[in-house]
C-alpha cells in the first residue's frame, strides 16, 4: 500500500504534529491548571521534534569533525542548535508558570480552572 | 567605536541596568531610579542618533562575530526599527517618570527593584525584536518578552492578578510556539532564518512547497494574533490589563501589543512579500477580523463598569484599526496604521496613567464613581479628557489625523463598507468615553467647592501626564513633523 | 528524610554525578554535550543533596549570595566576552578574529573562547536550577 | 529502524494522551518523565546526541522535579 | 458535547496537517532544500573558523551566540519573575491573620 508507505517514511513529522494538537487540546480544553502546564511542554517537545527531523539525514553521523570516517555525511547541525535553545526557554515558561500555580492554590485552594471560575465570578459579585 | 555598534550597545545598556539593580538593593532606591533615567537618556540620545542616521546616509546591518549574515545573526537598522526604537524608548520614558513618583499602584516597596529589572529586560526584548532580522532570534525575544510582561502583571500581590496571569502565560506560550512551529516550516522549505535570505528564496519555496508557506502562514499569524490581542484572541486582555499596576497595564496596552504587531508586519511584508499574501486571500480574512474587532470591541467596552477593564476592550477595537491599516497592504493604509501605532500609544498612556492616578489617590475604578473627578484632580481629569476625545477622533487631536489617514487609505481601495464601520466605531467610542467627561467636568456643580482642595501630586507624577497631553495636541496639530520618518518606515516595507 | 541507606547512597552518587556534569561542560566542544546538559546535571545533584539532608544543610552548599553571584556574573561573563570581541574586532561576540587563543583542534584548549563561554553557561544553568528548586520548595517565611 | 522510529512515536502519542486522561498528577509527571526520556532516545536515533542530553538532564530530570515539588504543594488528585 | 465537537476539530486539523506533510520536503537526505549551501558552509568551513570540533556547539556559541546570551536573559528573567512572584510579603501575612 502506497499510503502506508508514505506514513512510514514521515513518521517522525507526523508524530510531530500529532504531539503538537495533543499538548495543544491539553492546554485548551483541560481544566487542571498543572495538567494545562504538562501541556505546554507536550507542544514544545512536539516543534521540537519536528526540527530535529527536518536535520536528520538517513545514514548521516553526528556533526563531530575528526570522530568520523572520513567521507561521512554530517547531519544539519542547525536544527539541533534552536531546539538547545528552545529546551530551556520552555523550561523557564514551565517554572514560571508552576510558581503561579502555587500562588492560585494558596489564594482559592483549588488549581481547577471551573471551580477558579466559579470562585472568582463570586468575588465579582460581592463588589 | 563607530555607529555600526550603536544598536548593540543600546541592549547592553539595558543589560547591564538590569543586572546592576540587584546589586544596588542595600542604597537607597533613589540611586538605581536616577542609574536608571541616565542609562534611559543614554538609550533615547543614540536611538534619536539612529534615526537620524538611518534617514539621512541610509539602513545598515550588523552582523555579530563578523560572519556574513546568512550564517550568523544580523541586526538591520531600517528607518522602521529606528523610528518605532525610538517611540518605544519615549513612550517608556514617560511611563518611567511617572511610576518613580512611587505611584506604582499594588506593587510593593519590596518589589521595586524587581519592578524595574523586569522594566529594563522588557525593553531590551522590545529593542531586540526591532533590530533583529532573524526569525529565530525573534522568537528567543518574543519569549523574553513574553515571560517579562507576565511577570510585571503578576508582580502586584492580588488575588486576581495570578489568574490573569496564568491565562495570560498559557496564551502567550501557545502564540510563541505557534509561531515557532511557522518558523521550522520556513527552515524546512528555504533553508534559512534570516529574513533577507527567506524572501528571496520563498517564491521558489511557494512554487514548489506551497504547503509550507500557507500553513507557515497560519501558524505566524495566529500565534502572534494571539499576542496582539486581535480579535478572536483577544480573551486575555481585559483581564491582565484591569488587574495589572496601572503602569504595567500603559507598558502592556502602549507598546507591547504595538511590538507584536509590528512584528506581524515585519512577517507579513519582509518574510512572505505581498504578491503571496494576495495569492492567498491573507487580506481579505485580516479585514474581516478587523472589522469585527473594532465593532465588537467598542461595544464589548460600552458594557463595561470597570474604568480599566473599559480601557482594555477599547485597546481591541483599537487593535482592529491597525490591523485595517496593515490588511489594505497598500502605502496609505501601512502609513495610516503606522501613525495610529504612534498616537494610539501616546493616548492610552495618557488614558492609562491618569486613570492610575485616579486610583491610586481616590482608591475607586467605578466608572460611576468619576462623578465629579474633575474639580478633585483637574490635571489627571483634564489628560483623560484630551486623550478620550483623541480616542474619538475629535479634530486638533492625534486620533483625527490617524483616523483621517486610515478614511483616505480605505477609500483609496474602494472599501466602502469599512468606511461605515470606521465611523460606526467612532460613534460607539463617544458612548463609552464622553460620559466620563461629562460626569467629571459638567455635571454637579456641589464640587466646585472642592476645587480648593486640590490633591498634592508629586511633580513626578504630573509631569509625564502634562507632557502627554501636549504631545497629543502637537501631534495632532502638526503631523508633518513626524511624517516623513513615518513614511521612510513604510518605505522599506512597500517602495 | 532519615534513611541511612538513602543518605550514604547519596553521598556515594552526588561526586560521581558532579564529575559527569563537569566533563559534559568542558567538553561540550569536542563531543556532545555542553554548558546547558551539564548545567542541568550539576543542578540535579544539587536539588537530590537538598532533598535528601534538608534545605537547611543544603542551603550551606550553596547559599543564596553564591546563587545570586553566579547568577548575574554567568551573564557578566557573556556580554564581557563578547565586548572583547567588540573592542578588538568591531563585532559583538567576535571569536577567533577577536583574538582568542586558536588551540589544537580536538583538544579541550581549543575553540577560542567557547569553552569559557560553556563554563559560564554551565555555571549560570546549575544556580538557576537550584535556586528555582529552592523557591518553590521553600517554606513561607511569615 | 523505521520500526523502533513508527514504536517510540506510538509510546509517545500514548504517553502524551495519557497525560491527558491520567486523574492522579503524580503518576501524570511520572508518565511525562518516561515520556521525555524516550523522545531523547528517538532523537539519539535521529544523529542529535546533545539535543537528546539535554532533554534528558532537563526535560525528564529537571521539569519533573519541579513538578513533584509544585505537587506536594498543592493536590494531588484531580477531580 | 463541547469535548466531542473539539476532538471532532482537532482531528480534522490533525488530518489536514498529515496531507500537508505528504506534500513537504521530508526526505531525510543532503537533497532536502533546509540541506543548502549554509549548512555546506558550517561542515566545511565551521570546524577552521571557530577550531571546535563539535560543530553544534560552535555554532551554539560563535555563530548564533546571540541567541544563547538570549537563552541565558530567558533564565535570568524567569528567576526573577518566579522570585517575585513567590517571596513571601506583608501581602501574604495579611491574608494569614485574616484567616
Amino acid at each position: 500500500m502506497n499510503i502506508i508507505e508514505r506514513i512510514l517514511e514521515n513518521i517522525n513529522y507526523i508524530g510531530a504534529v500529532a504531539l503538537f494538537l495533543i499538548g495543544l487540546r491539553i492546554v485548551v480544553l483541560h481544566s487542571n491548571l498543572i495538567k494545562r502546564i504538562m501541556g505546554i511542554n507536550i507542544m514544545g517537545t512536539g516543534v521540537f521534534l519536528f526540527f530535529v527531523a527536518i536535520g536528520n539525514v538517513s545514514g548521516g553521523v553526528v556533526p563531530i569533525v575528526g570522530a568520523n570516517p572520513e567521507g561521512s555525511t554530517f547531519v544539519n547541525p542547525l536544527p539541533s542548535v534552536f531546539i538547545l535553545t528552545g529546551i530551556v526557554v520552555v523550561v523557564s515558561i514551565t517554572v514560571y508558570s508552576l510558581s503561579l500555580v502555587i500562588r492560585i492554590y494558596q489564594n482559592y485552594n483549588t488549581i481547577d480552572q471551573k471551580e477558579l471560575a466559579e470562585l472568582i465570578s463570586e468575588d465579582n459579585n460581592e463588589h | 567605536m563607530n555607529i555600526e555598534q550603536l544598536p548593540i550597545i543600546n541592549l547592553i545598556l539595558f543589560l547591564f541596568m538590569a543586572l546592576l539593580i540587584p546589586l544596588l538593593k542595600r542604597r537607597p532606591f533613589k540611586i538605581t531610579l536616577i542609574l536608571g533615567f541616565i542609562v534611559m537618556c543614554l538609550v533615547l540620545a543614540s536611538s534619536s542618533h539612529l534615526l537620524w542616521h538611518v534617514n539621512e546616509v541610509g539602513s545598515f546591518s550588523y552582523t555579530f562575530g563578523g560572519h556574513e549574515a546568512r550564517y550568523g545573526i544580523e541586526f538591520l537598522l531600517t528607518p522602521f526599527s529606528a523610528l518605532f526604537t525610538w517611540v518605544i524608548i519615549i513612550l517608556a520614558m514617560i511611563i518611567y517618570i511617572y511610576s518613580s513618583g512611587d505611584a506604582t499602584e499594588g506593587i510593593e516597596q519590596s518589589e521595586y527593584g524587581r519592578y524595574y529589572v523586569l522594566l529594563f529586560i522588557l525593553l531590551l526584548s522590545m529593542f531586540g525584536i526591532l533590530y533583529t532580522n532573524d526569525l529565530f532570534n525573534t522568537y528567543v525575544f518574543i519569549e523574553i518578552l513574553s515571560i517579562t510582561t507576565c511577570a510585571i502583571i503578576s508582580i502586584k500581590k492580588k488575588k486576581d492578578t495570578y489568574t490573569s496571569a496564568f491565562r495570560y502565560v498559557m496564551m502567550n506560550e501557545i502564540g510563541s510556539l505557534s509561531y515557532l512551529f511557522g518558523v521550522a516550516l520556513i527552515y524546512m522549505a528555504t533553508g534559512y532564518t534570516n529574513i533577507s535570505m527567506v524572501s528571496e528564496s520563498i517564491q521558489v519555496a511557494f512554487a514548489s512547497y506551497p504547503f509550507n508557506i500557507v500553513i507557515a502562514l497560519a501558524f505566524m499569524v495566529i500565534g502572534l494574533g494571539i499576542k496582539a490581542a486581535i480579535f478572536p484572541f483577544h480573551i486575555w486582555l481585559p483581564d491582565a490589563h484591569s488587574s495589572a499596576p496601572s503602569t504595567s497595564s500603559a507598558i502592556l496596552s502602549a507598546i507591547v501589543i504595538k511590538v507584536y504587531l509590528l512584528v506581524l508586519v515585519k512577517i507579513l511584508f519582509s518574510v512572505f512579500g505581498i504578491d503571496i499574501l494576495e495569492q492567498m486571500n491573507m487580506p481579505l480574512i485580516l479585514l474581516i477580523l478587523s472589522g469585527t474587532a473594532m465593532i465588537l470591541g467598542s461595544i464589548f467596552a460600552i458594557a463595561q463598569k470597570d474604568v480599566k477593564r473599559m480601557l482594555g476592550y477599547s485597546s481591541v477595537a483599537q487593535v482592529g484599526y491597525i490591523l485595517l491599516g496593515i490588511s489594505l497592504l497598500s502605502f496609505l493604509g501601512l502609513r495610516a496604521a503606522f501613525f495610529h501605532i504612534i498616537s494610539h500609544g501616546l493616548m492610552k498612556t495618557a488614558l492609562f496613567l491618569s486613570v492610575g492616578e485616579i486610583i491610586f489617590y481616590k482608591k475607586t475604578r467605578k466608572v460611576n464613581d468619576f462623578d465629579g473627578m474633575g474639580f478633585i484632580m483637574p490635571v489627571a481629569m483634564g489628560v483623560f479628557s484630551i486623550a478620550a476625545l483623541g480616542m474619538i477622533g475629535l479634530p486638533l487631536t492625534s486620533g483625527f489625523i490617524s483616523k483621517l489617514n486610515l478614511g483616505i487609505a480605505v477609500l483609496e481601495n474602494n472599501y466602502l463598507v469599512f468606511l461605515v464601520i470606521l465611523i460606526i466605531s467612532s460613534l460607539l467610542n463617544v458612548i463609552y468615553y464622553l460620559p466620563i467627561i461629562i460626569l467629571a467636568f459638567l455635571r454637579n456643580e456641589k464640587y466646585h467647592y472642592r476645587m480648593t482642595t486640590i490633591e498634592k501630586t508629586p511633580r513626578t507624577m504630573i509631569t509625564p501626564l502634562i507632557l502627554l497631553g501636549i504631545l497629543i495636541v502637537s501631534l495632532g496639530l502638526f503631523p508633518n513633523v513626524i511624517m516623513p520618518y513615518i513614511e521612510a518606515a513604510v518605505e522599506t516595507f512597500i517602495s | 528524610m532519615n534513611d541511612i541507606i538513602i543518605k550514604n547512597i547519596t553521598r556515594i552518587i552526588i561526586p560521581f554525578a558532579q564529575m559527569y556534569g563537569i566533563f559534559i561542560i568542558l567538553n561540550g566542544h569536542i563531543s556532545p554535550g555542553g554548558g546547558f546538559a551539564g548545567g542541568a546535571i550539576i543542578g540535579t545533584t544539587l536539588i537530590l543533596y537538598t532533598l535528601v539532608f534538608g534545605r537547611e544543610k543544603g542551603k550551606k552548599k550553596f547559599s543564596h549570595k553564591m546563587s545570586e553571584i553566579s547568577e548575574s556574573g554567568g551573564i557578566m561573563l557573556f556580554v564581557i566576552i563578547g565586548m572583547i570581541g567588540m573592542i578588538t574586532a568591531g563585532a559583538f561576540l567576535s571569536n577567533l578574529s577577536g583574538g582568542f587563543p586558536q588551540g589544537q583542534l580536538g583538544e579541550i584548549l581549543s575553540g577560542g573562547f567557547i569553552p569559557i563561554l560553556m563554563i559560564g553557561i554551565g555555571i549560570k544553568v546549575t544556580s538557576t536550577m537550584i535556586s528555582l528548586f529552592n523557591l518553590l520548595i521553600d517554606e513561607e517565611k511569615l | 529502524m523505521v520500526y523502533i522510529n513508527v514504536f517510540i512515536i506510538i509510546f509517545l502519542i500514548i504517553c502524551a494522551l495519557a497525560i491527558g486522561k491520567i486523574k492522579d498528577l503524580i503518576g501524570a509527571v511520572v508518565l511525562f518523565s518516561a515520556y521525555s526520556l524516550v523522545m531523547s532516545i528517538l532523537w539519539l536515533l535521529l544523529n542529535s546526541p546533545d539535543v537528546a542530553i539535554t532533554e534528558a538532564a532537563i526535560g525528564a530530570g529537571v521539569t519533573s522535579i519541579l513538578f513533584f515539588a509544585v505537587i506536594s504543594k498543592t493536590k494531588r488528585y484531580e477531580k | 458535547m463541547k469535548n466531542v465537537i473539539a476532538n471532532i476539530l482537532f482531528i480534522v486539523l490533525f488530518i489536514i496537517l498529515v496531507i500537508a506533510i505528504f506534500e513537504m520536503p521530508t526526505s531525510p537526505s543532503t537533497n532536502a532544500p533546509a540541506y543548502n549551501d549554509v549548512v555546506d558552509y558550517y561542515v566545511e568551513e565551521g570546524a577552521d573558523e571557530t577550531n571546535a570540533s563539535n560543530l553544534i556547539a560552535g555554532i551554539l556559541a560563535d555563530y548564533r551566540g546571540f541567541d544563547t546570551l538570549g537563552e541565558n536573559i530567558v533564565l535570568f528573567t524567569s528567576v526573577v519573575a518566579v522570585g517575585s512572584v513567590l517571596r513571601s510579603t506583608k501581602y501574604d501575612k495579611e491574608v494569614k491573620d485574616n484567616e
